[in-house]
């Protein structure tokens, strides 16, 4: 069997967590290829509902990354970020989401070294949970006919 | 429908040895809504910029990526190239091929693959875009300026000269900072203070700078072109407009002799409570140090000094003032500091006697100075050997990792000027001699042609010889020369530690106050390494000089003029154009919770009343104010029936790139 | 004259409710002046429902229908969430009969801006608890005399504290695996069939254009599968983070009988717990999503 | 005619599943119960008066695929449609009560009016309604005021009349075939039957004692002049504008189309949408013809009480009630109904005072 690639996500920061990835890029470090960045200004404009899409989506995890608490370049949208992140992961826990699969790290433009250590790491911790059956399983297919006939379905 | 072009480039081989960007290229031209997808080499350059034109008009564009290096590098470039081809700008993405895939993975198939996810994305991103009008905002010609060392005094002059206000703020007493404590400078040896003074009162008597000295910086609100920044106007006890610097205050204090440290001769001299910090000091008048005065601090004093004064200019009422001021752009040249020398124990500095820092080897050798630059013992008399221990505290694992980049050339500077105005031989131990510069290696060469000893070697031990050769106590350098692989001894009478530059004691508070990001070793941090130096991720906000990174004063010179030439090119304008990646709202939805309100950082929410025809209060709703609004988004994710939107970065354009996951 | 009166004021109801609620008179009358003076349009209250064996929403304009107010074990319904409905937005001045779970919205509404103080009358009830057996947000009300009121029937009874181990619901369930909470809730939601009664009967979900019902992006699938239906029970109790005052409203009105409330209390406890917040305490307090404390960190953000 | 004990009905379910048929009937789930596919006869459980849910979404399904796309190259999308296999498998719903299994039938005047609803009709045809005469009912109910009765065969293909006018209690059934499709079924699946009886026994207690609570007639002119009448505001301010009555009404049958996907494909869905809620209505240009809630359940109820009798001559509610069981404020139609009708004699009394 082939090895198992993870698909993921990553909503950062431009001003910090982004800059950061790019300064590994600029130092050429190496870490795996499987997640996709989506730039955000800042750790505050990351809505709730982008985690839920990004599961639905079929991401096998989700990484949230900004500027360290204090470092905010808009001042203070770690701070709701951080406060929004506690409560919602919190809730997702609770729901009986695979709590494992987020990741969340403070990573400043400086830290490219940070950047890679904890991409690496997040893909690894992926690759260990493997595919994530859970969610998959109530995502609607595309190439099923779907038609639900009463029920539950 | 959307008419998309898409370019990829190859950044010569930086891209293309990991990113097959010919297969990426016939890719996205199977995507629906791309019209035009082409490689090039460089499309940053002429030729690759021409092609794009031409793409643009040709098959008329409504979106536009370009999959390059980091947005962070060409982002406007591209977005300029857009606007010139009568395109609107921000119609034009980056997808990020290099620093975040080229560069960070060796498999080719994994690197295509994954640029192939990245140019989609924004290809989705694109297709969402819509174009925006750059906003307006008026501007205020006036410069704050923030430490009064060589750096914000060059920027003031420079400024001022071209006809701008400006407020400089110095936290020190008199301006002037670390380059007026300097004896000579290298490598042409003009005397510090000669080629420093005349710019101290220039700024003193120049009109349209405003000086505030023994200030600090409170509070910073506001965005480029209109700050409005408070600051905190400590009492110096003496009126500054009316003190002549007479000194018959100093004469009268009740402490008959100097008895505190004197700051300025680093801690060699003596000062009295109230003093005059140099005979330069700009302003010149005298100043009373609160932490000293036997008034202030008990409040019980004959207060001499007021009963001397002729111009009663003594005021113990004076209070701290809150002054403040707008601003339409904001210049930090607040410095650096240097290593502590008590951290390199091995060194024996505050413990043996003679071993002295670089900066009070500057003081003793200044004719201004305590010994009115003479070199002298502590038993006062003349040394006949002097070591000089290079990178003190610098490239070193277990102190700072950085070079500080001047030591050598200053230590060097340090060796002529002893042999010079002294009997005594010098030696100059070090690792590396870095003189890189106009003149420095020829002044090198100079010095070592002047039988400066120069060993390469960091030494291990100072310690303290009872019984030297001079029949008196004498210090021992233990080191290795690591040219011929020796361990030496070498006996001194004194020792100079040459210590590096740090990020100054206050550079944590200061980024937080201006909103500005510090590198890994702490000094503020510049927007790009290399084509911003001086400009931060804050609009409207430079680093200038020590407080960017160590540098010698040419290069800090030409920081501060590079600064005052960025603001220059801000504030020459009547109107700034700012970004139009604000916040909007939905006023047919918006509920007027106003929970964005509470989550804005820069209180750009405001209320808009809905009225029917006949005036009537309908309710209340969410407004952003466009010249406020800085576009971070928290807003938006709090905002539960999604009323508010960023430009630039919407819900459809974040959803657009996950729907393609 | 209100429809929904006709037929409801026979006098056996009146005397079941007098039986559960001595100042029942009091509040009859304090209501039927109100109306009298004009010193507001309408009263809502609570009154027999057309089942026998349930009480129901009464909006009263007519002073001689006051008499037909009631409160009792049956009077579930937080009437607070009439107040963002169009109907009563321009129905000028109006008295409301609240608990003190209800009162808790009220002061939700004027934190965020929802309702205007002065066109509002609160009719505050001392309450000790609703429902036969007596529900489970009763056992650990806070707010058995209300937090706001412009006038107050029943004597006064102290105010339980809270404390963490006020949730023992919520508690339980978080004893679970992650395996057993996902299939628990994949489970329940899967009954939800998107009447969006819990929204609607929530005196917080105050949006006019629901997030579900927007569509451009549509964030929230509309559909009521699996997917959509987690998507959607998740979202809905995540906006009332810091904001729900627990009065259960939603779990009540669920026609497929899901557990809403648990996940309701979940957030109730966890922004308790973390910020040491309880929404509709004051029309001051901002809540913990909207505020922050200088320097706080998170330990599971590296 | 054959009957069937209460101890048989596993009996029932065994022959049709091992026809081929999937067994539907209501399910308990915690409080309430729902029509859920069953493979013992012991998850059963007909206690409740009413599942949440009418058997209307096995004919009508609360979501439904009703063609899926790929993008195929460039420009090209291929679309593919449910296979009749997959939408309409063979099944039995058991345990229906006479107001739910007239549901379908209402429907299908619409589901058949201007064109053929496939999808409704293919299920229609696959699936054969057993149903249980009622001998109870509850505060709700009022199928004797819109032309149905606890013992109504309109709908099912196959009645069960109980023995005894008690619920809860060993039955021997009465079976019924009512339709052609009903006697297929019992020639299909023989073998369950215990006996034969002649003729049918009664259960008169229930149909005694429902008596109508309004005159559906008289509302039905009523409303043909009151659609600006201000009873309609005053009335319905209880209301929440949820969908609950509307979702679990064996009669609705409103829905939306939606498109869930992506740029790469996706499928077309058809949803239950719902009068009573407030964007139903809602124009692109932001127009609401119906934004009241007065406007709403003045729809609701004209559209079942006179515009569906006006086109197909049938009342569209079955009487299950419903609406008013699960209303999270017990406002329903039977009550504005009864108000209506109230209102109505009231009026012609006084009319009749006047030209007196």
């Amino acid at each position: 069997m082939a090895e198992f690639k993870p698909k993921a996500i990553a909503f950062i920061c431009n001003w910090c967590t982004y800059t950061g990835a790019d300064l590994a890029g600029t130092s050429r470090m190496e870490y795996p290829a499987d997640f996709r960045i989506i730039k955000v200004p800042c750790t505050g404009r990351i809505d709730a509902e982008f985690i839920i899409k990004g599961f639905e989506q079929g991401a096998d995890g989700i990484w949230i990354s900004g500027c360290h608490i204090g470092d905010c370049h808009y001042q203070s949208g770690n701070y709701f970020a951080q406060r929004r992140w506690s409560i919602f992961h919190d809730e997702l826990e609770f729901l009986g989401i695979d709590t494992r699969r987020l990741k969340y790290t403070w990573i400043s433009a400086s830290e490219g070294r940070k950047f890679a250590d904890e991409a690496t790491e997040f893909v690894e911790r992926l690759k260990e949970l493997g595919p994530y059956e859970d969610f998959d399983q109530i995502i609607p297919k595309i190439e099923e006919s779907g038609a639900s006939v009463g029920g539950d379905g | 429908m959307a008419r998309i072009g898409v370019f990829i480039c190859h950044c010569g081989e930086n891209i293309a040895r990991t990113v097959d960007v010919v297969s990426v290229t016939e890719v996205a031209r199977t995507w629906p809504g791309v019209v035009y997808a082409e490689d090039y080499r460089f499309c940053c350059s002429d030729p690759g910029q021409s092609i794009i034109r031409d793409a643009i008009k040709e098959h008329n564009l409504t979106g536009l990526v370009i999959s390059a290096c980091s947005p962070k590098m060409h982002e406007k470039t591209f977005r300029n190239l857009a606007k010139a081809s009568g395109m609107n700008p921000y119609l034009c993405e980056c997808s990020n091929i290099r620093e975040q895939c080229s560069w960070v993975h060796h498999d080719k198939e994994v690197g295509t693959e994954k640029a192939i996810d990245l140019v989609r994305m924004m290809v989705e991103k694109v297709r969402m875009n819509h174009p925006l009008e750059p906003i307006e905002a008026p501007v205020t010609k006036r410069v704050l300026v923030v430490g009064a060392g060589i750096a914000g005094i060059q920027a003031s002059l420079d400024l001022a000269e071209a006809g701008l206000e400006v407020v400089l703020v110095e936290r020190n007493p008199s301006i002037g900072g670390h380059m007026a404590q300097l004896s000579e400078t290298f490598p042409t040896l003009d005397c510090s203070m000669c080629i420093l003074s005349p710019k101290m009162s220039a700024v003193k008597e120049h009109p349209d700078i405003k000086l505030l000295t023994y200030s600090e910086v409170e509070k910073v609100e506001g965005f480029i072109g209109n700050y409005t920044v408070s600051i905190r106007k400590k009492p110096r006890y003496v009126i500054e407009d009316l003190c002549v610097g007479c000194n018959e205050c100093v004469t009268h204090c009740v402490f008959k002799k100097p008895k505190f440290p004197d700051e300025f001769n680093e801690g060699l001299g003596k000062r009295k409570p109230v003093y005059i910090p140099f005979p330069q000091a700009t302003p010149q008048g005298a100043f009373i140090d609160p932490e000293t005065c036997l008034q202030l601090t008990t409040g019980k004093c004959k207060q001499t000094c007021v009963t001397a004064c002729p111009k009663d200019c003594i005021d113990f009422e004076m209070v701290e003032e809150i002054e403040e001021v707008e601003v339409g752009a904001i210049i930090l040249a607040t410095g650096f500091g240097t290593y502590k020398p008590e951290l390199l124990p091995q060194y024996g500095y505050g413990k043996l006697d003679n071993v002295y820092t670089s900066l009070q080897m500057e003081r003793m050798l200044s004719s201004s100075g305590p010994t009115e630059g003479e070199i002298l013992l502590k038993d006062g008399t003349a040394p006949k050997t002097v070591g000089i221990i290079h990178c003190a505290g610098s490239r070193d694992e277990n102190a700072n990792i950085w070079c500080s980049k001047v030591c050598c050339m200053y230590s060097l500077k340090l060796a002529h000027l002893i042999q010079e105005f002294s009997e005594a031989q010098v030696f100059n131990f070090y690792i590396d001699i870095r003189a890189a510069g106009k003149g420095y290696e020829e002044f090198y060469l100079k010095v070592i042609e002047e039988n400066v000893m120069v060993l390469r070697g960091r030494p291990a031990l100072i310690e303290y010889e009872e019984q030297g050769n001079n029949g008196k106590g004498n210090l021992l350098v233990h080191t290795e020369d690591t040219i011929s692989g020796t361990k030496l001894v070498v006996p001194v009478d004194m020792v100079v530690l040459s210590l590096g530059f740090e990020p100054d004691k206050d550079a944590v508070q200061l980024a937080k106050t201006f909103n500005i990001s510090r590198s890994p070793e702490g000094f503020f941090m510049e927007r790009h390494v290399k084509l911003a130096p001086v400009a931060t991720t804050t609009d409207g906000v430079y680093i200038v000089g020590g407080c960017q990174g160590p540098k010698d004063i040419p290069e800090t010179v030409a920081q501060a003029s590079a600064a005052a030439a960025s603001v220059l090119g801000i504030l020459s304008k009547d109107k700034l154009i700012r970004e139009p990646t604000v916040a909007r709202v939905n006023e047919l939805n918006c509920i007027g919770c106003f929970q964005c309100e509470k989550v804005c950082p820069y209180s750009a929410i405001e209320h808009k009343e809905i009225r029917d025809h006949d005036g009537n209060l309908i309710r209340e709703v969410a407004l952003v104010n466009d010249s406020l609004c800085h576009g971070c988004g928290p807003c938006a994710a709090i905002c539960p029936s999604k009323c508010i939107d960023v430009d630039g970065i919407t819900e459809e354009q974040i959803y657009s790139q996950l729907a393609v996951l | 004259m209100l429809g929904v009166m006709v037929d409801v004021s026979d006098a056996e109801t009146t005397s079941t409710a007098n039986a559960t609620f001595r100042e029942l008179s009091t509040l009859q009358s304090f209501a039927k002046k109100l109306l009298e003076s004009g010193t507001v349009k309408m009263v809502i209250g609570y009154s027999q429902g057309y089942t026998s064996d349930r009480a129901m929403p009464a909006f009263i304009t007519d002073p001689e229908k006051a008499s037909s107010l009631i409160f009792d074990k049956r009077c579930f319904h937080n009437l607070t969430m009439y107040l963002k409905t169009a109907e009563i937005k321009c129905a000028g001045k109006i008295a409301i009969v609240v608990k003190g779970c209800d009162a808790k919205a009220l002061n939700v509404l004027l934190l965020e801006n929802q309702i205007k103080r002065e066109n509002l009358v609160i009719l505050g009830l001392v309450c000790i608890g609703v429902g036969d057996p007596t529900l489970e947000k009763c056992r650990i009300c806070n707010v058995n005399t209300p937090p706001i009121y412009d006038e107050l029937f029943g004597k006064p009874v102290p105010n339980k504290e809270w404390t963490s181990a006020t949730f023992t619901r919520v508690k339980e369930l978080e004893g679970k695996s992650q395996k057993e909470l996902w299939e628990f809730w994949v489970n329940e939601f899967n009954r939800c069939i998107k009447c969006y009664a819990c929204r609607e009967v929530c005196p917080i979900c105050t949006c006019t254009r629901c997030i579900t019902d927007k569509n451009q992006p549509q964030w929230v699938p509309t559909s009521p599968h699996s997917m959509g239906n987690f998507h959607w029970n998740l979202t809905r109790a995540f906006h009332l983070a810091g904001r729900c005052i627990g009065c259960d409203e939603c779990e009540r009105s669920c026609p497929a009988d899901i557990p809403l409330s648990l996940v309701n209390w979940k957030l109730i406890k966890q922004v308790f717990e973390k910020y040491g917040f309880i929404a509709g305490m004051s029309p001051d307090d901002l809540p913990p999503m909207s505020t922050y404390v200088e320097g706080e960190e998170e330990e599971f953000i590296k | 005619m054959i009957t069937i004990n209460t101890n048989s009905l596993g009996k029932l379910l065994e022959s049709a599943r091992s026809a081929g048929y999937r067994f539907v009937a209501p399910v308990r789930d915690g409080t309430i119960s729902l029509f859920r596919p069953v493979d013992r006869i012991q998850e059963i459980a007909l206690d409740l008066i009413t599942p949440v849910k009418s058997p209307k979404e096995y004919f009508f399904s609360d979501h439904e695929c009703i063609l899926s796309y790929k993008r195929s190259g460039k420009s090209l999308i291929e679309l593919s449609e449910p296979s009749k296999e997959d939408y309409a498998p063979p099944t039995v719903i058991f345990g229906c009560r006479p107001c739910d299994a007239a549901g379908p039938g209402i429907i299908r005047e619409v589901m058949t009016w201007d064109c053929d609803d496939k999808f409704f009709l293919d299920r229609l045809e696959s699936t054969v309604i057993i149903t249980i005469a009622c001998v109870e009912a509850d505060e709700a109910c009022y199928c004797t005021s819109v032309d149905m009765a606890p013992d109504s065969e309109t709908g099912s293909d196959i009645l069960l009349t109980p023995s005894k006018d008690k619920p809860g209690v060993q039955q021997e059934y009465l079976v019924k075939a009512v339709t052609e499709k009903g006697s297929r079924f019992i020639e299909q699946t023989k073998g369950w039957s215990d006996g034969t009886v002649n003729p049918a026994p009664a259960i008169e207690g229930l149909k005694s004692s429902m008596k109508p609570t309004f005159d559906a007639e008289r509302v039905r002119k009523w409303l043909d002049t009151s659609f600006e009448d201000k009873f309609w505001d005053t009335a319905t301010l209880a209301c929440i504008s949820c969908g609950t009555c509307t979702y679990t009404c064996p009669t609705c049958h409103c829905y939306d189309i939606i498109d869930e996907g992506n740029t790469d494909g996706g499928k077309r869905l058809r949803n239950w949408d719902a009068c009573m809620m407030e964007l139903f209505t809602l124009h692109a240009s932001g127009h609401n013809p119906r934004p009241t809630k007065s406007n709403r359940f003045r729809q609701r109820l004209t559209h079942k009480f006179k515009y569906y009798p006006d086109l197909f001559n049938r009342i569209l509610c079955t009487g299950c009630g419903r609406c008013q069981r699960y209303c999270p404020t017990d406002h329903a139609l039977k009550n504005l109904l009864e108000q209506i009708d109230k209102l109505v004699s009231t009026e012609s009394q006084a009319a009749e005072a006047v030209d007196k």
